[in-house]
């Protein structure tokens, strides 16, 4: 029993990251739906400018996550302007292939600037408490709580506020949003910079109990995709509870049935629901 | 009001208007008539900023807005309410109607009375207003249209062939809707091939053809005119 | 080409391939980096002579992102281009892909593996460079078993490497009197946090955890097993540094009781301090055993070109390769490889260390 | 007519000029290039006849090419058939593969099937990479023979290698050929177009998607299987995505859906990449942003853009003859008309 | 009987689109289907034409029970359509769209096509010889090797017509085919229409331009609320005053 709880909670760990990272890519596919195969080099610069602003800029760790979280939003905006923009009528396969340039630009970028190796974060939080057998660091422990509460304020910043709500329009009718009077450029850019942020955001959380390196984004991109697909293309809460079951289907099934394959277990839990729903888990009915 | 002098309006190398010039008098509504591809679509999309026009002007109460992005246009109170809809098709109609009013999305109040103000209009979107509007039928879909294009309180409204799949009924009440907006005071231009009844409410009509404009009078004069009623009216 | 350069100087080709871009691109530049330390000082010194000639070396890479194929076309490009004698992979894909018709077209690979099935094919003109990691298993068995007791879990990286390790340490460690409480492996291409697999590991209660792969995460791997309560001992497989694993986590003092190979920093060879300064000086990093190996093989096949007589003859090169060995510099000796065996392979002198008290000391090898 | 006939002449120009390659480049490299380049061409049609003409994206197709080879290598290795028995059951086995994957893979649209085949490509990946005994697993897989000898024609060498693979290279094209101008293949492209339409016209779609998919799923194993033969060394990667994503950048680059597009991409492409190898560690900082902005302003592809740039002076030649006329006829009628409206003002 | 269907309803979650609907096509004649704007008469379409199936009731088609075939089989037997918003091949030639559309009736397969067999030479033969007679019909041989996209919205109209009538249908379903074309233009099409059933087939066509029903339907059956609340002649339909109150309306039609 402590052991399925301890296996829960690094469930809930992982999941959290996935889930931050999904989240990202469910926004910018829900609204310009563009299946952003870059997202996973967001990740990676994003650990990479926390790291940089920490060691060269001295700022703390905190800190370093805002500004990270604000460069690499900057940059997922650049790639829209720069890439996605222009491509916004060409058929979708080809937001697949420029953004794949883009992964493989960045991961290069990021070799040049910083070296190919492997660096390490340094976390201020890496002290261990123990609570009724379980195991945990207050750095893990931040990882959960900030992402439950990222993701509370994304989701009353969505429902309650008209900018949020225009998001949710222009995910619907890129026209129809213009001739209401949203500007659907300022919607697009936001759009990536909440995603770009949100990675950058994943990467510096789990960083600590990682490594930094240029194929770091490798790590989650598919699953992240898994993760949305799972949820419902799109969807939000999809992306969320996504994430958490994909943590827990990991550390359960690393536990319960074989280390060696989990990640199968998880893509085959995939492919049933698609089989099964071919729509996704949480798709809402056509019309 | 609204002048549109001198525009054209280009597909790549496909001219789609040519030279046009017309206006639309404050107060007023005016139709444009014309066949399927004659462009007037176009012209909408045009004025709203959806396509930048290859020459010409667009004023509003004398000033230009033809380089003003979509957006921008639509807090002039230039607002369009387009072929083909446009909605949002997942959420429901009440959140659609919402949108309308996205640029006085500050005044709450307002919102409120414009949203009674479109179920006044349009009964059954009261009824359907927690359906998606992606579930609606054609016809239901237009009315939306109609009230989310309202919901942003136009002072120029450009509507785009609102009867096309509407029952007889319902595009008799569309047209008695239409001229009931515009004697509250929004002027109104009409895109139209039901030539008979946008004539009956408009004051001024002009007739497209092939991207441009080759007749234009009081609706009087063009439903006087023989030709006219021979290619739109068709009695 | 092998022949003259513009100044009138005769060059010597040597080739390289292995993955310069993507995620192993950190493990291909520090291969790269000891053959091109290694050419880069020659070259300083003037060169080197043989039959009344000198030439320079030319060290030609090319990328081939870890794919066989791509290592397959770059060594047909590099004999067919630049006609080098010797090409340098450091992986058994491309070894293997290779393989296939190095000996038509005649050059010896430089294999940095340590994947036997490479030399077991036969292939005569196969050189492996990395010693085998099998002299380590009686030592590092023996140290830890005896040091914290007989469980143990295996842990070692999701690698062809990790696995040979895997297969060769577990029977002997059970012909030893141990018991194997738990064996799986850590992909560090997939798993973002170990601490799922640790905790099953842990929950075995291991006296003993068998830990591989890059220095860097296999570090992490120490540290989420020291966060999870393990009080024991690791195996280090030979890929991980202990020294470099200490930078990452930031003190030894996680990694007591753990026993691996002997840091090169701490290494008492004759070369390895002036390896380890120029290294670091030149690259603003710090050196590994990767790019040690390499650098030395790089001597190796110099020095064998001399006692050959011949810079474009492959096979008058490999079959002078003891030679070779024997005359390299002592200064540029970062390890003692007296030989090569008759399978092609290395045959280094290892030398282990293990972690007491903070420190590494070296510990005697087991026979 | 004229414009079909040019066609057929460079083709034939393009086929001598493969032909007789070997004959011209002595160079072992350039040799070895263009027959890898070939193979990934065959499993490029493969992925272009499903996702070009049939319009579902299939992101296993990298997963399906590794099967091909590894299938022969088990078979010709561990089971120890003949090489050429083994080849055409690896190609068959693949195909049955596909066809059970697409029957259940096929309900899916859209995204949905891109991803879903990417997971399915990815299991396979997992699978070859886990299944240590039957695949050697992350060590990979050795010892697999060259093509035997057939008759008197022999496989051993590269120059025989090279004009194998460019057998199997046109005859692919020619099967491509003639599906694309036939009714089949005008019902995988009305299917592409709306599968809605083509369903309420009587057309099967769910049959012919299989199809389609079955023979797109054994084109790109039939390249598995002879790059099996052919580098003879098997790793897990090549069932990975980096080569999906590669299969899809040579064919978008070259024109999806389009017969030329396979060859023109995937020449263009592996030569780029070679030519940047002097920018060694460095190369994808360049390469990246070359894909992305020839995906930007080359949307359509090479070919793609060519077909379009010669079907836009087509239509422009039409539509001056068609002013012409109407403005004679125009003049002709004026009179008649006139002051048939009001006029303005 | 031709064509019946029996206690018709299909449910999209709570909502009745057609409900316990009851009606047959008569062989050879007009029959029109009108109704207020979401009255379900697209969604009956959609049940006869096998893309959606029914909740309960039946279909029959020339004695057979049709209600779980799928829509292609459905083509196969003779049931063809067109839809609301002009649905075809965009990016095709008109003969190539047409083409496709006498697929239905060849049986050569992926082999026949490699292999260039004599079956498919004389299939494909028959296909282009069925393309120009529907296009001769329809008036459009002029601009058969034009893009779709290219051409205007009646043009296209007629394009959909060209298509049904390419499957060798005998009951073709119509669904507004004169919305968004100008009167001139309406009374090409209803020529059309009329020529087609004076061809011999039958026609179930739904529109919402009176006059036109008025001029051409034999019969009409006006759905409301998904419910069929009257069924007759064009003059009893009129002066019925249920249709009166819910579609009609007042005034005389335009
Ligand atoms: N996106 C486009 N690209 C190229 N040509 C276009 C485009 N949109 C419209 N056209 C062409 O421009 C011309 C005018 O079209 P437009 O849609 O403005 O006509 P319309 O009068 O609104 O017709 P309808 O009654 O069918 O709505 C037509 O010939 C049409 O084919
Ligand atoms: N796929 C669907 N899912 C949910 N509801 C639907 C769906 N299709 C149609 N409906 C609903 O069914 C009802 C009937 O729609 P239908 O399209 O058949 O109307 P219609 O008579 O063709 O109207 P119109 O004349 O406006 O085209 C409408 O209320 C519509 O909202
Ligand atoms: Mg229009
Ligand atoms: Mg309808």
């Amino acid at each position: 029993m402590e052991l399925f709880i301890q296996q829960l909670i690094n469930g809930l760990t992982v999941g959290s990251v996935y889930s931050l990272v999904a989240l990202g890519l469910t926004l910018v596919y829900g609204i310009l739906h563009i299946p952003n195969f870059a997202h996973g080099a967001l990740y990676m610069m994003g650990g990479y400018v926390t790291l940089t602003a920490m060691s060269q800029a001295g700022l703390p760790y905190g800190l370093a996550i805002v500004v990270s979280m604000v460069v690499v939003g900057l940059l997922g905006v650049l790639m829209e302007r720069l890439v996605f923009y222009p491509l916004r009528d060409a058929p979708p396969l080809h937001d697949k292939i420029a953004a794949i340039g883009i992964l493989l630009f960045l991961e290069a970028f990021a070799q040049f600037v910083w070296g190919a190796d492997y660096q390490t974060m340094p976390t201020p939080y890496g002290n261990v408490v123990t609570v009724f057998g379980l195991t945990l660091t207050v750095q893990r422990i931040l990882i959960i709580a900030s992402t439950v509460v990222i993701m509370m304020l994304l989701y009353l910043f969505l429902k309650k506020t008209f900018i949020g709500a225009s998001i949710i329009a222009m995910a619907q009718n890129r026209e129809g949003a213009n001739l209401v009077g949203i500007n659907t450029n300022k919607v697009a850019m936001m759009t990536f910079l909440l995603s770009g942020g949100l990675a950058a955001l994943a990467a510096s959380l789990a960083s600590p109990i990682n490594l930094v390196f240029p194929g770091m984004g490798h790590l989650v991109i598919l699953k992240a995709f898994v993760i949305i697909i799972l949820g419902g293309m799109g969807s939000i809460p999809g992306a969320i509870v996504g994430g958490y079951i994909l943590g827990f289907s990991e550390s359960l099934g690393a536990t319960y049935v074989s280390n060696d394959y989990k990640d199968i277990i998880a893509f085959a839990i995939l492919v049933i629901i698609l089989t099964v729903k071919p729509n996704g888990l949480f798709a809402k009915e056509g019309h | 009001m609204l002048e549109v002098t001198n525009v054209s309006v280009r597909y790549g190398s496909f001219t789609a208007i040519r030279d046009v010039t017309f206006s639309v008098r404050s107060g007023e509504i005016a139709v444009l008539l014309g066949a399927n591809g004659a462009g007037k679509s176009t012209l909408f999309r045009t004025i709203s900023g959806l396509h930048k026009p290859a020459q010409g002007e667009i004023r509003l109460d004398g000033e230009r807005i033809d380089s003003l992005p979509p957006d921008r246009i639509v807090q002039r109170g230039v607002v369009q309410c387009a072929e083909g809809r446009k909605l949002f098709a997942r959420m429901s109609v009440y959140e659609n109607l919402l949108m309308g009013a996205y640029v006085h999305r500050k005044d709450k109040e307002g919102i409120r009375r414009s949203i009674e103000h479109v179920y006044e209009l349009f009964p059954i979107l009261h009824e359907k207003r927690n359906e998606t509007a992606g579930s609606l039928s054609g016809g239901q879909q237009q009315m939306l249209a109609i009230g989310r294009a309202l919901m942003s309180r136009p002072a120029v409204l450009l509507l785009d062939e609102p009867s096309i799949g509407l029952a007889p009924l319902i595009v008799e009440q569309m047209f008695a809707t239409i001229k009931q907006i515009n004697e509250e005071g929004t002027t109104i231009l009409l895109a139209e091939q039901n030539a008979h009844a946008a004539l009956s409410i408009a004051h001024q009509g002009y007739v497209f053809e092939n991207g441009t404009i080759v007749a234009s009078g009081t609706a009087e004069e063009l439903l006087a005119n023989d030709d006219v009623r021979k290619a739109y009216i068709g009695t | 080409d092998s022949g003259n350069n513009d100044d009138g100087k005769n060059v010597v080709n040597i080739g390289y391939s292995g993955p310069l871009s993507g995620p192993a691109a950190y493990y291909g530049e520090r291969t790269l980096n000891g053959v091109k330390m290694a050419a880069e000082e020659i070259n300083k010194n003037g060169g080197f002579e043989v039959n009344g000639k000198t030439y320079q070396i030319n060290v030609v890479s090319l990328d081939d992102k870890y794919l066989p194929n791509e290592t397959a076309a770059n060594a047909k490009r590099l004999v067919q281009e630049h006609h080098t004698p010797i090409i340098f992979t450091p992986h058994s894909g491309g070894v293997m892909a290779m393989q296939v018709f190095n000996q038509t077209d005649n050059f010896i690979i430089a294999a940095y593996t340590s994947e036997p099935k490479i030399t077991e094919t036969g292939n005569k003109m196969t050189i492996r460079i990395p010693p085998r990691y099998d002299g380590y298993i009686p030592t590092f068995t023996d140290y830890v078993m005896k040091r914290f007791g007989k469980k143990l879990a295996a842990l070692p990286t999701a690698t062809q490497y990790g696995k040979d390790w895997t297969e060769q340490l577990l029977p002997y460690w059970e012909k030893q009197g141990g018991e194997v409480v738990y064996n799986t492996s850590i992909d560090f291409t997939k798993d973002t946090d170990f601490f799922t697999i640790i905790t099953n590991a842990l929950k075995e209660k291991p006296d003993v955890l068998f830990i591989g792969g890059p220095s860097e995460p296999t570090a992490k791997v120490v540290k989420q097993a020291r966060e999870l309560g393990f009080k024991g001992g690791f195996i280090v497989m030979d890929q991980a540094k202990l020294d470099e694993m200490k930078r990452t986590i930031g003190s030894y003092e996680m990694l007591e009781g753990a026993i691996g190979v002997m840091p090169l920093v701490e290494s008492k060879e004759a070369g390895a301090p002036q390896f380890a300064e120029n290294y670091r000086a030149k690259y603003n990093a710090e050196p590994s055993s990767e790019s040690a190996y390499n650098y030395l093989a790089l001597y190796a096949f110099v020095e064998a070109m001399k006692a050959a007589g011949t810079v474009d003859d492959p096979v008058a090169i490999r079959e002078h390769m003891n030679e070779g060995l024997k005359n390299i510099p002592e200064d540029k000796q970062v390890y003692i490889v007296p030989s090569v065996g008759e399978d092609g392979g290395f045959e280094s002198k290892i030398t282990v260390g293990a972690v007491e008290k903070g420190k590494v000391v070296p510990i005697e090898l087991k026979k | 007519m004229a414009v079909f006939e040019k066609r057929h002449l460079w083709l034939a120009v393009l086929a001598v000029l493969a032909l007789a390659l070997p004959l011209l480049v002595a160079n072992g490299y350039y040799l070895h290039m263009m027959t890898m380049s070939f193979i990934w061409m065959i499993a490029v049609y493969g992925l272009n006849l499903f996702a070009g003409y049939t319009g579902y994206l299939s992101l296993a197709h990298a997963g399906f090419f590794a099967v091909g080879a590894y299938t022969l290598g088990i078979l010709t290795v561990k089971v120890g058939l003949p090489f050429w028995g083994a080849f055409a059951l690896s190609c068959a086995f693949t195909s049955l593969l596909g066809l059970a994957i697409g029957l259940v893979a096929l309900r899916t649209k859209e995204h949905f099937f891109a991803i879903y085949t990417l997971c399915v490509g990815y299991i396979i990946y997992l699978v070859i990479d886990k299944w240590d005994s039957l695949t050697g697993g992350v060590r990979g897989f050795i010892g697999i023979p060259a093509p035997s000898d057939i008759g008197p024609l022999s496989f051993q060498t590269p120059v025989a290698q090279y004009y194998l693979v460019l057998f199997f290279l046109f005859a692919v094209i020619f099967v491509m050929y003639r599906l694309v101008y036939s009714l089949t293949g005008r019902t995988y492209i009305a299917i592409r177009n709306s599968e809605e339409l083509a369903l309420t016209l009587g057309i099967s779609t769910m049959k012919n998607k299989l199809a389609s998919f079955v023979l797109s799923v054994f084109f790109t194993s039939l390249a598995g299987a002879l790059y099996a033969s052919f580098i003879r060394f098997l790793g897990p990667d090549i069932a990975y995505v980096t080569v999906m994503f590669d299969f899809l950048t040579y064919l978008l680059v070259g024109g999806i859906g389009t017969l030329a597009g396979p060859v023109v991409g995937t020449l263009l492409i592996t030569f780029l990449s070679q030519q940047l190898q002097f920018l060694q560690d460095y190369r994808m900082l360049i390469f990246g942003p070359v894909l992305t902005l020839l995906i930007i302003f080359y949307p359509h592809g090479i070919a793609g853009g060519f077909i379009r740039y010669q079907a836009k002076r087509a239509e422009a030649r039409r539509l001056e003859r068609e002013a012409n006329q109407t403005a004679a006829e125009l003049a002709a009628s004026r009179q008649g008309r006139d002051g048939r409206y009001v006029k303005e003002g | 009987m031709f064509l019946h269907v029996e206690r018709l309803t299909k449910r999209f979650g709570g909502l009745l689109a057609v409900n316990d609907v009851t009606f047959s096509v008569e062989q050879g004649k007009i029959n029109a289907i009108i109704g207020p704007n979401g009255a379900g008469k697209s969604t009956f379409f959609n049940l006869i034409s096998g893309l959606h199936r029914p909740t309960s009731g039946t279909i029959t088609f020339k004695g057979r029970d049709i209600t779980r075939l799928p829509a292609n089989e459905r083509a196969k037997l003779g049931i063809a359509r067109t839809f609301q918003t002009t649905h075809l091949f965009e990016q095709s030639t008109v003969m190539d769209n047409v083409i496709i559309g006498h697929r239905l009736r060849t049986e050569s397969n992926l082999f026949d096509a490699i292999l260039r067999t004599k079956r498919h030479r004389r299939e494909e033969q028959a296909c282009k010889e069925k393309a120009m007679e529907v296009l001769d019909f329809v008036g459009l041989t002029g601009v058969a090797d034009r893009l779709v996209a290219n051409l205007s919205q009646e043009q296209k109209k007629r394009v959909a017509f060209a298509l049904a009538l390419a499957t060798d249908p005998e009951l073709v379903l119509l669904d507004e085919p004169a919305a968004g074309v100008n009167p001139d233009e309406t009374e090409g099409l209803e020529e059309l229409i009329v020529k087609m059933v004076e061809g011999g087939l039958t026609v179930c066509l739904i529109e919402h331009k009176m006059s036109m029903i008025m001029k051409i339907a034999d019969r009409i059956m006006v759905l409301n609320y998904g419910e069929k609340i009257a069924e007759g002649t064009p003059e009893e339909v009129q002066n019925n005053e249920a249709v009166i109150q819910a579609y009609l309306g007042g005034s005389t039609v335009a």
